[in-house]
């Protein structure tokens, strides 16, 4: 399993901020499009992706037990 | 205290400064971001900030060793606060030591480039009649409709 | 305490900060200036600092002035020490707020490169094997003999 | 008369930190050779003048009651 995390705006779009989901072996770019596909209303153009607290590839592939972070344009200082 | 951490609590900005003094140093610059009421006219009654902290973390704690590699001889420390803050109130802290001043400055400026640019921290601007998630500074909050599907309203 | 002062007893930087913060501030920077113990292999055991007071206060209230019209919207405060200063001890306080914070950096660097040039405030460094009036600062201790004529030895 | 001050190495080498002198009515430039005949192993090269406080030029004239200050080179920060 796949924990995924939500934060800011995609938290409050969920309504979520983390949920289980079985996508060991997928791409980070079919995790996006399985976000998308349960969360139509989100657009995830400029969403990053982290895998285990780093910065991800869309080609980089999920192993069981990751967490993935979908991380919105950040604004933190 | 933590060299790199994010925090709850009000920032007392002395204590990074003085965590990163040292007898070689003989430049300190110290960078506090603070909360502002006044945003192009548009007034903010408070600010919310969330962050991934273990990532947020993380980051901080490379940018302070890439700028430990890019300017040698300098120390930093980096603390981002979270939760909600009023007018005035520091969110972010950054200290810098250095032999030399020029360096202080630089390295300093770039350690709040690189944390706007990429650490996860999330600002939300609570207004008098509203309320947005910020996500890409360059952007006023009346005019980020491209940002409209990550926004909370 | 005064915007613009030199001042005896050992700076307090905060002071300073809190002084130049306001609602529309979002962004301080602190500099703080110490005495270090080595430059480049000699090793310094204390400073003493002396300044022609009152003219250095009209000059730091001049640059602070000079500061508020080049980036509108900041606000400044500097401090200068004069005495004896130990290894690690703060010799100038420079504070500034401004809206954004490229203007506090630009600010704030701007004020120690005016400092150094041409406020009358003049070092002595005390070393194990004797002392000398700094004269000018892009020369070392052991190479400024064109600044010979001026020195204490 | 003037009151002429000397500071740092200045001070040091003169061995005193203020002075009085006729000068009022002389330039900057004859106050400068008045005290480097005064104290010929003084190097005035590098030492700017102030008058009353500001940097002063050496074609300036000094005004009975001015304080001329000697100004070696700075190195506060």
């Amino acid at each position: 399993m796949i924990t995924i995390f939500y934060f800011a705006g995609l938290r409050e779009a969920t309504g979520t901020d983390r949920e289980e989901a079985d996508l060991a072996g997928k791409t980070i770019q079919e995790l996006s499009a399985w976000v998308n596909s349960k969360y139509p209303h989100l657009s995830l153009d400029a969403v990053r992706v982290a895998i285990n607290e780093e910065y991800a590839l869309s080609e980089d592939v999920l192993q069981d037990g990751d967490t993935a972070a979908l991380i919105p344009p950040v604004s933190g200082g | 205290m933590k060299a790199y951490e994010i925090v709850t609590e009000p920032i007392e900005p002395q204590r990074y400064a003085d965590y990163v003094l040292r007898p070689e140093a003989g430049a300190v610059t110290l960078f506090t971001g603070h909360v502002r009421e006044w945003t192009r006219g548009i007034r903010t009654l408070y600010l919310a900030y969330e962050a991934y902290i273990p990532m947020a973390e993380k980051m901080l704690t490379k940018i302070g060793a890439k700028i430990e590699e890019k300017w040698p001889g300098t120390k930093t420390a980096i603390a981002h606060r979270i939760g909600e803050l009023q007018i005035g109130e520091i969110a972010v802290v950054i200290a810098v030591s250095s032999p030399h001043r020029r360096d202080a400055y630089e390295a300093n400026e770039y350690a709040i480039e690189r944390i706007k640019e990429s650490v996860p921290i999330w600002k939300k601007e609570i207004w008098e009649d509203g309320t947005e998630w910020i996500g890409d500074q360059r952007k006023k909050p009346d005019v980020s409709n491209e940002n409209k599907g990550l926004d909370s309203e």
